[in-house]
């Protein structure tokens, strides 16, 4: 198989490997394609035959793959009728009941362990043709279904989704036809995204673990102003990084009447939590400030 | 030619991802401020399909988006890329798969009904982990057995955009002329409709119709499984 | 042009293999009776970077051989295609946020007490990283253990312009209704409800002793409490 360079090629190759037996293929080069014979020469079970039953000179060890190549007994029936090129419409019972049932003594004899399902067909099917070779009587004929049609349905809707799968088995497919890219993504820079958090999420984290606190009573949240609290951790952030600190630089004017208030409500509420130290050299003297450890 | 207009991020993107990105996917890609509608990625993606004229590559169409993929008539020799043969499936899983892809949401036991045949639990397991079929409900009847549906994945792996791209399901045909060896054939018969139940055609395509299919596609009406113009 | 050229089945291999190839791998492509020598694939490879030119990728040359590589110019966008989702907080993280909201300047054994159970290092830790919590001091108590509070940016990132535009804590009394308002699903809330109202609990238990809560598990699995992994 050449590439050609330049040149499109009309038909593209095909897979290198051989294509897959299918396992009608298999079976008649185990057994032999079936040949007409031109006269019976033996009537079985009321039936002709003019063929040897090539199928009855199956070497053991074929038998496995023989069976393996059957996907049930509506398969191995779709492979009897199709063999003698018939129409499923056209089949005539006894005959392929006489072929299958070949088969299935084969593998009996083999002691294959025959699936239940080759059985029941065997049964369905001698009671097919032991209603054909009943006399039929006018009255009942008309409202009558013919006793093929049921197992003629069942074989035509098995063929078709049989069918159907060597369609989805000839579909382009990856891994096998073709390939999807995959190249070198560039150097990421990978920012891990950091979670959102909703307020309400919050509160309600808050709400679980104060009221699991109420319940044990010994964990009251005070319900202090907030602008204090605040407040407390900005003096101590202030007071962090020096040491002694001037009371009044701690106070903004700007701030109001209200900002002096909870600023001198936060040092208060500081000073009684221990976290400041304040100190006073001399009576009326400047007051200095100081984080109980720095 | 610039080599940060839109056109490169997506051929840049599509080659990194190693799977198909929808177009909800590929605008993700851009902040908020700057995110091209879908009709930019549309016309966008149609340039980047063009610019595959005569490349070892393509862009297509399938139901998890879009993706570049080897031109199938390279296989031969990107094949050898890779030590092991591509997985190879059996009759019986492909029997199975198609049977789901068609007929889902079906249960174990109206495979088993069809096919005349157990289906073996490996079968069922397989195409599970793969995941290429996954239960989407079970059966209000005793026992509640598991309803199977086929996914995005599945139509991905096949080369599909949606279910309608299935082969389509041979007809059945009519049982009136039944012939062979039944002795006696009497004009009665003909009036008698052949295939009471037939599924035929119509109710083969209500299947695609099915939520569940995973093939709610943000365009289901995208003509061509190709986008390149070749 | 061609689809099956030499250039073509390069392109194709190269883009498919996710990984470097050497000119003897790529060579290995080929039957032995119409392999490229070595002179045949530079060339070609050389119009397969050519081809390159204007795209979002191109063709570099490495160690272990030759790959296409998606242009860094495009890492923004493209680097969004991995980016993960963006974890959530802990229960326990956001009970501790919210006690320091909400009573700072305050000590991890303050919030342990009220809580009832331990609170994990990487909890603060991560709060601080976040820099939603700083510390602002030490109390003057054995072990002088760190005080914290908030910062200006767990403000900013409520849209408050200070804490006392925080929700009055009356108002979260009514929690049913409050959570019933949200989608919200916490971890370990599930267990939880139903440990307060129990009557079984013998009161004598001490709070920190309590293993009933729910949370109570948390210490030891850091790796949850904390956000990220690294």
């Amino acid at each position: 198989m050449r590439y050609t360079d330049g040149v499109k090629m009309t038909s593209p190759p095909e897979s290198p490997e051989p294509p897959a037996l299918r396992p009608a293929e298999r079976v008649e080069r185990l057994l032999g394609s079936p040949q007409q014979g031109e006269m019976p020469f033996a009537i079985v079970m009321g039936q002709e035959m003019t063929e040897l039953p090539k199928d009855l000179y199956i070497p053991p060890q074929a038998l496995e793959v023989i069976l393996e190549a059957f996907e049930g007994p509506l398969d191995l029936l779709l492979y009897l009728i199709r063999r003698q090129n018939l129409d499923i419409l056209d089949i005539g019972v006894a005959e392929i009941t006489s072929q299958y049932m070949q088969y299935v003594e084969l593998m009996d004899a083999m002691q294959f362990e025959l699936a239940a399902e080759y059985l029941l067909m065997a049964a369905m099917l001698a009671e097919i043709k032991s209603r054909m070779l009943l006399p039929r009587s006018s009255e009942i004929e008309e409202d009558e279904e013919d006793p093929r049609a049921n197992l003629i349905r069942r074989l035509q809707e098995y063929e078709r989704f049989k069918q159907a799968a060597e369609e989805i088995d000839a579909l382009p497919r990856v891994e096998r036809d073709t390939w999807v890219a995959k190249v070198e993504p560039p150097d990421l820079k990978r920012d891990r995204p950091l979670p959102d958090l909703d307020m309400r999420e919050l509160l309600v984290a808050l709400g679980e673990v104060l009221r699991r606190a109420d319940m044990y009573e010994s964990h009251q949240i005070q319900r202090e102003s907030l602008s204090t609290r605040e407040r407390m951790s900005d003096v101590l952030e202030v007071l962090r990084s020096s040491k002694f600190v001037p009371f009044v630089s701690l106070f903004k004017a700007e701030e109001g009447r209200l900002g002096v208030v909870v600023t001198f409500l936060a040092i208060m509420e500081l000073i009684k939590e221990s976290l400041v130290e304040v100190v006073q050299t001399e009576g009326f003297g400047p007051i200095h400030v100081k984080a109980r450890v720095d | 030619m610039g080599e940060t207009g839109l056109v490169q991020i997506l051929e840049g993107a599509l080659m990194a991802a190693g799977e198909a990105l929808s177009l909800q996917r590929l605008s993700q890609l851009f902040d908020e401020f700057d995110r091209p509608d879908n009709a930019d990625l549309r016309e966008a993606l149609e340039e980047v399909g063009r610019r595959c004229e005569g490349r070892g590559y393509e862009l297509v169409h399938v139901a998890g988006g879009y993706r570049f993929q080897v031109r199938q008539s390279l296989s031969t020799w990107v094949g050898r890329l890779w030590q092991e043969r591509p997985p190879r499936y059996s009759r019986a899983l492909l029997e199975t798969l198609s049977l789901i892809a068609y007929r889902q949401p079906i249960t174990r036991g109206d495979i088993e009904e069809i096919r005349g045949v157990a289906v073996s639990t490996n079968i069922i397991k397989t195409l599970q982990e793969r995941d290429w079929v996954r239960i989407v409900g079970h059966r209000d009847v005793p026992g509640r057995p598991a309803m199977y549906a086929t996914t995005r994945q599945f139509l991905d792996y096949f080369n599909l955009k949606s279910l309608e791209d299935l082969p389509p399901l041979a007809e059945i045909k009519d049982l009136d002329n039944l012939s062979g060896d039944l002795p006696l054939e009497l004009p009665g018969e003909a009036d008698e409709p052949a295939v009471p139940e037939a599924p035929g055609v119509p109710s083969e395509l209500s299947v695609h119709a099915q939520p569940a299919t995973g093939t709610a596609d943000e365009e289901p009406r995208f003509a061509q499984d190709s986008v390149s113009a070749d």
